[in-house]
């Protein structure tokens, strides 16, 4: 009994000390700056950063799985049963990967090697560590799969990654991490592609198994709520140093450092206050879409109809494949409705010769999520934000072209100076400022946002919606602002449209929807997203 | 017991398999192997004429009534025992008695007239009749049971030498078309031909003349005359028919002969400033053919003053070679030039590919030596095909001024096989058309003895003085590699003929 | 201010690249060396005096490394007494033109067409696609003489001919790169600006399959040089007294036993430009591919 | 997939039709060739009277039609040098040469994949440079060049091996090693960069994650998946091959079918010419599908288009 409890307050895992440096040609930066923590059996523990803050990093190296070059480690030890496995040699440790301690990734598409079925990459953990027979560690493989609620399992496993949904690869990702039951799982944001009724499963699944088998569960996530949900303890990151450490409830209840209280105050659903003074005229429409219908191999938007105000933002919100890219696309013109009209200004788009449409675009401008592939790698700024202005070259005389960018970057926030730079020197969020300053170039009536702040991390989320929102003010906009996020929606939204499978199931003013849903789907989706304020209160 | 003669049976087929999959096939005992060049499309008899078929079956497989002495130009007998002419268009001759075919038939009259009948069917392209007899209308009959006569509509006064062509096969021999499996009367019969990879011959025990010496004769083909020298090298092969002479480098192996070609460049007469005398003497005065020889040419080449070479009846041997005095052409261009001839005019080149060994080089040599006296030379270097489009009548109408580089092989005896083609208004490859010449080349094809010999040296001494159709080069001499173990001597008809039997070991 | 910026930067780019050279000393190594036969190919000619370049019978086949004669003749002489190096400066002007013009003919047209048929697509996309369908499932070199056959080999000719068998290898990775490029958001953004096909094909997608077929064509010169030599050997190469290296190995081939020199040095050459074409061809394809760049940035990093 | 296949067939066809069409006219284009088949010498009248024959005056549509309708008999002409059908010919030669080509495929692919992988491990280690330097230089010689180098010095003067010719192992060693030098060159440099990827995709890190020996992650993981633009390069190198064929058989005797079509083009042996191309092309063509398929076996995602 004794043994029983000081072998319960023993570590499973400490970290100490540890600091790793990457070499590149701008010179060696370090990742990782001294960190420390421990994990205990039955425990979760949450690290919590933003992109670059080192989180992933620590894990490689946990796993030894670093890339060196370019990756070093400086210093440190990682302690596994008071074994120090930094030191160990690679066939030692080897025997341990998998077995003491496993690792879920979060892009599965990638981490399963697309050319084996998922089946014999599960089994081969049994082939490696226990030298059991193929059909053995096959039947084995299908159990575990059965116990991740992979349906028909035994036939599934013969499936390649390819042919599972999101979720599901995750799952078949998370049976194999316990395979040979280890006593650490590293789950290194399991969640973040998945829509947020699989999260939720995927996260409850990852809870239980922790508990049926009394692991360690370190969880690696830039999102709060996702901590805040399911851990006991919290380390912050931030630039590689751990700025904050604690039980969870405590963190967040009273973060003491000034970067946790950031973070903490950037979590969408903040904003809200602000919004609200806005008054709203309600007047003709600028854009009416009317009971258009498309689909591809399948329905992917089928009869929506809804209207678009002057200087409105207008959410419309949805998990994968309800339908929201493609009414975009429609509104873009990128693609024609099988069924229906749109009317921008009473006159339908879809009749419009060329100059009409010419016209038309140059009217409603979009920002697109991925900052990194809406933007041409080749072209520097200046090209990319002025191409709007040489397409439509009556617009503004060409002369002025220089000064209308510098006044565009100023007034998304950069400097003019970044004029001749090229993509790739911006980060995720000045990107979308970029993107953001081609969009206003020709004076816009309307800006589609199509999950345009979904990629970023939540400090630069809020920026950018704090952005978005003083622009609408100053250049009279109206948006469409499309994200799988309801809280963002929540921020900055008049009114919401709530998607299912091509349908709108719900809509209205931003507040109704988010206090009293009508329809059952829109409540899951409020429930099934995490949230501090669960903790907090 | 059994199960002990099994695995000796085994193991010593495994040995002798390794063995010979280990070791080059190199010739050994009584069998020789020889390298040509090409390998032979066809080996028709009736094609023997050509050089690739000719050196496999020619005086090997398959035997001509006569045959001509390389070193004079005298007609031999050999199936034939016997010719006369009767009359002024009838030749008989009489076959020698007792004699089979490979494959049991009797040579008699029949035989041969069948055989002459076969050559000449102008279903068959076969090209004894389309390069000897294409302009010949002749008919032959047997008249006992070994003589024949041969009737022509005009007079032939040298049958016995065209004879010296003709190739006799079995009667049973198909009709019209070539055959891949000659039957005739020579020391070695056809045996087997892998096509790609090789022919061979075996001895023929009924052979009527003596019994030659080697018992199985391989031949194969190599293109690169590196390759071919090579082989000798190494004891793959004994005999390597035609190498390049800078891969005959090795005095103990390699001989060198008179090859019965002469090379020249044909000059277009008809094209200004081709046209012009003072051209055409200036272009040979430039020529520095000592130089040539011993470095681009091989050592023993003879400058050439006619078409044919001296062995043939109707050389001229009173010519003297052009000088090389390319002051002397200079002062000549610049004369022509006076008159208004275009000696500026660019004048093609037209080399061909290969037709002998550093053919390019060669071309570039000439093209710079015409270069050096004023002349504006483009070189055109053209495959086989390509080059016979300039080569023969009809010419392009459009044509510009030309040299051709060009080759003429006669090994036959007599002046006529080059002289009408060459250099008659109607010649196939000629650009002259002198009367004069025109007369005396048909007196000479009618005539015999000494007169023949006679009108075709006047012939040759206008055309070399007064004409000059051509930039005058070399009477060449090729090379072949023997294996010591041999000995055969090539001579200047090893370029149309191996006659195996004349093959001894040392 | 901008213009300095900009220059600033452009600096900074050339420094950049400077660096990556350094890192990989192989590719350094072979830009010299390229630069350097590039100059040879424009200036060498003409520094070069008429009489080395002229027969000279006396000097036939002399060998190489004596310093009896002018340093013209330090690589020896080929057949016609004519100065090895002199020929082989000359050989570089032909060969350079023929390979150089070759290769960019057929990445622009095969790069081309390679855009129309993944950008538009449909008939006209497949009937191109059929074509370079045809000339891949022919060896080229076959192709090349059948042609060459047909008209003269002379410059132009050579050219059209080499350029046109290398084609489709352009088509097929400039309509995979399209294909891929079509759906990047930056092209949804820019018609959705109202941009034309022509400005989409030629601003956007183009410059992105830039770098792909420059990669493939730097390994092409080699291929394109080579099949030139093949030619030359077949006879049907460019046609003497023009001179390029592959037919100074074709004819010194038949001397390879008595002066080795004739085809030794020209082949010598092909190989080093070959091989420095393909070093440096691997070297751009880790530059161009920004997830191997931090090899070449990282060397750099610990030799300082 | 199997849609994609028997589009894939079709096209095949289409592109073998396309060229066989153009290569009629092309060779056709290059001249009579009455010319190569007499004799220099041959008069006049023996020339018009034997292209009348042979219907080589005939106006070139009419010369096509005929052929077409030949080939509607399943017959590929007449070879007039050989006196034999075109076919036979070809057929003959093709064994050889696929034999050839086989072997030197194979040892390409297999040693490429070797030295490729071990060049991939460690990038821009002293194996890699090496393995480099010497692959690439190896493959930038002109081929006939090396090749008679090769016999002088094998065969000459040392006396290993047999000059040339057809036989047992030692006459293939040249011939196969003059072959195999450009494709693999090439496929080294193809193999090393596609497992440069491949060992630094994620799913490598997953098996090193799940505890996978080191040689595994290499020959299991990584080389499964860096196979894949292998094998298209390989299916490209088909054609290639085919055309150091053409100089290899020339130089060493070989009765294949680069040899044969360089003959047959030069001594305008159209029958034989065609014949061979459209076998050819079919060859080519078939193992470019083979190698779709080959990809589809290898690559799951592929299957399931």
């Amino acid at each position: 009994m004794v043994t029983k409890v000081s072998d319960a307050n023993k570590s499973l895992l400490k970290v100490n000390n540890l600091s790793v440096s990457f070499d590149t040609a701008e010179g060696s930066f370090n990742a990782v700056k001294e960190v420390n923590f421990d994990l205990k059996k039955g425990e979760t523990l949450a690290i919590i950063g933003e992109s670059g803050s080192g989180k992933s990093v620590t894990a490689s190296v946990i796993m030894g799985i670093l890339t060196c070059p370019p990756g070093r480690i400086k210093s440190g030890e990682i302690l596994l049963d008071d074994l120090d496995i930094l030191k160990l040699s690679d066939t030692d440790r080897r025997k341990l990967m998998g077995s003491k301690v496993a690792i879920i990734f979060q892009d599965t598409l990638s981490h399963l090697n697309p050319v084996f079925s998922v089946g014999s990459q599960i089994a081969e953990c049994f082939e490696v560590h226990k030298n059991l027979s193929k059909k053995e560690s096959w039947k084995r493989a299908v159990k575990l799969l059965e116990r991740v609620r992979i349906p028909n399992s035994s036939k599934r496993a013969k499936d390649f990654p390819h042919q599972f949904s999101g979720g599901q690869r995750q799952r078949v990702m998370i049976a194999m991490a316990l395979a040979l039951e280890p006593d650490i799982i590293i789950a290194d944001e399991p969640t973040t592609a998945l829509d947020v009724t699989i999260q939720a499963k995927i996260l409850e699944l990852l809870g239980e198994l922790r508990d049926e088998r009394n692991m360690g569960l370190i969880l690696i996530t830039h999102d709060l709520a996702i901590a805040a949900e399911i851990s006991d303890k919290v380390i912050v990151l931030n630039e590689g140093k751990i700025v904050e450490k604690g039980i969870t409830k405590d963190v967040f209840i009273n973060p003491n450092h000034g970067y946790t209280r950031q973070l903490m105050d950037s979590i969408p659903g903040k904003i809200t206050k602000q919004k609200k003074k806005m008054s709203k005229k309600f007047s003709d429409p600028i854009l009416e879409i009317k009971n258009i219908s498309k689909s591809y191999d399948t329905i992917a938007c089928d009869d929506v109809s809804f209207n678009l105000f002057p200087n409105e933002v207008l959410g419309i919100v949805g998990e994968s494949g309800s339908g929201k890219t493609t009414i975009s696309n429609l509104i873009l013109r990128l693609a024609s409705p099988s069924n229906g009209e749109i009317l921008y200004h009473g006159k339908n788009i879809l009749n419009f010769n060329k100059k009409d449409l010419f016209n038309y675009r140059r009217k409603v401008q979009v920002v697109f999520q991925d900052p990194y592939a809406s933007l041409n790698p080749t072209m520097n700024i200046f090209d990319i934000i002025s191409e709007p202005l040489v397409i439509h070259a009556d617009f503004l005389n060409k002369k002025l072209h220089q000064s209308k960018v510098s006044d565009l970057l100023i007034s998304v926030g950069l400097h003019p100076d970044d004029a001749i730079k090229f993509p790739h020197q911006f980060s995720g969020g000045q990107r979308q400022r970029i993107a953001i300053a081609r969009a206003l170039a020709l004076n816009p009536e309307i800006i589609i946002c199509d999950e345009a702040v979904s990629a970023l991390d939540v400090s630069i989320q809020a920026q950018i919606i704090k952005l978005l929102l003083n622009l609408r003010n100053k250049f009279s906009l109206s948006y469409i602002f499309i994200a799988h996020d309801l809280p963002v929606v929540k921020d900055l939204a008049d009114r919401v449209i709530v998607m299912k499978s091509g349908k709108i199931i719900e809509q209205g003013v931003t507040d109704d929807v988010f206090n009293f849903p009508k329809e059952k789907y829109t409540k899951d989706l409020l429930k099934a997203s995490p949230s501090i304020e669960n903790l907090i209160s | 017991m059994k199960l002990k003669n099994l695995s000796f049976a085994i193991s010593t087929a495994t040995i002798m398999a390794f063995g010979s999959l280990f070791s080059p096939a190199y010739s050994a005992g009584k069998d020789i192997t020889i390298v040509i060049a090409e390998e032979p499309d066809i080996v028709d008899p009736c094609e023997a004429t050509r050089s690739v078929v000719g050196k496999i079956v020619k005086q090997n497989v398959t035997e001509t009534l006569t045959e001509i002495n390389p070193a004079d130009g005298s007609v031999t007998p050999r199936l034939a025992t016997s010719w006369k002419q009767t009359d002024n268009l009838t030749w008989e001759f009489n076959i020698r008695k007792g004699i089979k075919f490979h494959d049991g038939e009797d040579l008699n009259a029949q035989a041969v007239v069948k055989s002459i009948n076969r050559a000449l069917n102008p279903k068959y392209d076969c090209e004894i009749r389309t390069k000897f007899f294409g302009n010949i209308k002749l008919k032959a009959s047997a008249i006992g049971s070994h003589t024949i006569s041969v009737k022509t509509e005009s007079p032939q006064p040298i049958m016995p030498a065209l004879m010296g062509t003709m190739t006799v096969v079995s009667p049973k021999t198909q009709e019209a078309k070539g055959v891949r499996d000659p039957k005739g009367t020579g020391p070695y019969l056809f045996n087997t031909w892998t096509p790609g990879q090789s022919v061979t011959l075996k001895r023929f025990d009924g052979y009527w003349g003596d019994k030659p010496e080697v018992e199985n004769a391989t031949y194969v083909w190599r293109n690169e005359s590196a390759v071919r020298a090579a082989m000798v090298k190494t004891g793959e092969a004994d005999i390597a028919a035609s190498i390049g002479v800078q891969d005959a480098n090795d005095p103990k192996m390699d001989f060198s002969y008179f090859n019965s070609e002469t090379s020249r460049l044909r000059i277009d007469m008809t094209r200004a400033p081709l046209n012009d005398i003072r051209v055409r003497k200036a272009m040979n005065l430039a020529i520095d053919l000592d130089g040539l020889m011993g470095t681009i040419f091989p050592k023993g080449v003879v400058k050439m003053t006619q078409i044919v070479v001296p062995s043939i009846n109707g050389h001229n041997p009173n010519l003297k070679p052009w000088p090389y005095d390319p002051a002397e052409a200079k002062r000549l261009v610049k004369a022509a030039k006076a008159d208004g001839v275009p000696v500026d005019k660019e004048i093609v080149l037209i080399g061909r590919l290969g037709i002998y060994p550093n053919s390019t080089e060669a071309m570039e040599a000439m093209h710079a030596m015409l270069t050096e006296v004023g002349f504006n030379i483009k070189i055109k270097m053209m495959e086989t095909a390509g080059w016979l489009n300039f080569l023969s009548r009809p010419y392009a109408e459009d044509r510009g001024p030309a040299l051709q580089q060009s080759q003429h092989d006669n090994n036959n005896g007599d002046a006529v096989f080059s002289m009408f083609n060459k250099y008659a208004c109607k010649g196939a490859q000629s650009t002259t058309c002198d009367k004069q010449v025109d007369a005396w080349i048909t007196e000479a094809t009618a005539a015999t003895g000494t007169k023949r010999r006679n009108t075709w040296r006047k012939a040759q001494k206008k055309l070399h003085e007064e004409i000059i159709p051509d930039v005058q080069m070399f009477h060449m001499v090729g090379f072949s590699r023997v294996n010591p173990r041999i000995k055969f001597t090539p001579t200047i008809s090893t370029n149309s003929e191996i006659q195996i039997s004349q093959v001894k070991f040392n | 201010m901008q213009l300095i910026l900009e220059k600033n930067h452009l600096v900074n780019k050339i420094r950049k690249i400077f660096s990556m050279f350094m890192n990989d000393k192989l590719a350094l190594i072979s830009i010299i060396f390229l630069i350097f036969m590039v100059f040879l190919a424009i200036f060498g000619p003409s520094l070069i005096s008429e009489s080395y370049t002229k027969m000279n019978l006396r000097l036939r086949n002399l060998e190489p490394f004596s310093f009896d004669h002018h340093f013209m003749y330090f690589f020896g002489a080929d057949a016609l007494g004519r100065s090895m190096i002199a020929r082989l400066i000359l050989a570089t002007q032909n060969t350079m033109f023929i390979a150089g013009s070759a290769v960019i003919l057929s990445m622009t047209l095969g790069g081309v067409l390679g855009l129309i048929s993944g950008y538009y697509g449909g008939t006209t996309g497949n009937l191109i696609m059929r074509m370079a369908d045809i000339i891949m499932s022919f060896p080229s070199l076959l192709l090349a003489v059948i042609v060459l056959y047909m008209f003269d080999p002379g410059l132009l000719n050579l050219v059209i001919v080499l350029a046109f068998t290398r084609m489709p290898i352009y088509m097929r990775t400039a309509r995979a790169e399209v294909l891929e490029i079509r759906e990047r958001l930056f092209v949804s953004a820019a018609i959705s600006m109202g941009a034309s096909n022509l400005r989409i094909i030629f601003k956007h997608i183009a410059p992105l399959t830039i770098p792909t077929l420059i990669t493939i064509a730097t390994l092409d010169f080699a291929f394109v040089m080579l099949g030139e030599s093949a030619l030359s050997f077949l006879g049907v190469g460019i046609q003497p007294p023009e001179v390029t290296w592959g037919l100074m190995v074709a004819q010194g081939r038949n001397y390879l036993q008595i002066a080795w020199w004739l085809a030794f040095f020209p082949g010598l050459i092909i190989m080093l430009v070959a091989l420095s074409l393909n070093l440096l061809s691997s070297w751009l394809r880790i530059v161009l591919d920004p997830r191997q760049r931090w090899r070449l940035e990282n060397i750099g990093d610990k030799s300082e | 997939m199997r849609q994609y296949l028997s589009k894939r067939i079709f096209s095949s066809i289409l592109a073998i039709t396309g060229l066989f069409v153009v290569v009629f006219f092309l060779a056709r284009l290059t001249g009579d060739p009455g010319h190569l088949y007499l004799p220099i010498d041959a008069p006049l009248e023996v020339r018009k009277e034997f292209s009348e024959k042979h219907g080589f005056n005939d106006p070139i549509y009419i010369q096509f039609g005929k052929f077409l309708g030949d080939l509607t008999d399943g017959n590929l002409g007449y070879s007039l040098r050989k006196e034999r059908p075109a076919i036979d010919i070809v057929l003959e030669a093709i064994p050889v040469t696929l034999s050839l080509a086989a072997v030197a495929m194979s040892i390409a692919l297999v040693g490429a994949i070797f030295i490729g992988s071990l060049a991939a491990y460690r990038p821009n280690g002293i194996f890699d440079r090496i393995s480099r330097v010497v692959s690439l230089t190896a493959a930038s010689a002109p081929d006939f060049w090396v090749a008679i180098t090769a016999i002088l010095i094998f065969s000459v003067s040392l006396g290993w091996l047999p000059t040339s010719g057809i036989g047992g192992v030692p006459y293939w060693i040249m011939p196969i090693g003059i072959l195999v030098i450009r494709p693999l060159g090439l496929l080294v440099q193809v193999v090393r960069g596609s497992m440069i990827t491949a060992l630094s995709s994620d799913f490598v890190k997953t098996a090193r994650a799940k505890g996978v020996k080191e040689k595994a992650v290499i020959f299991k993981h990584a080389l499964r998946n860096g196979l894949l633009p292998v094998i298209t390069v390989a299916g490209d190198q088909a054609a290639a091959i085919a055309n150091g064929a053409v100089i290899v058989e020339t130089i060493f005797g070989w009765p294949g079918i680069g040899k044969l079509m360089i003959d047959s083009i030069m001594q305008r042996d159209f029958a034989v010419v065609q014949a061979s191309i459209l076998i050819t092309a079919i060859v080519i063509l078939s193992i470019n599908i083979i190698i779709d398929i080959a990809y589809a076996v290898l690559d799951p995602r592929i299957r399931h288009k």
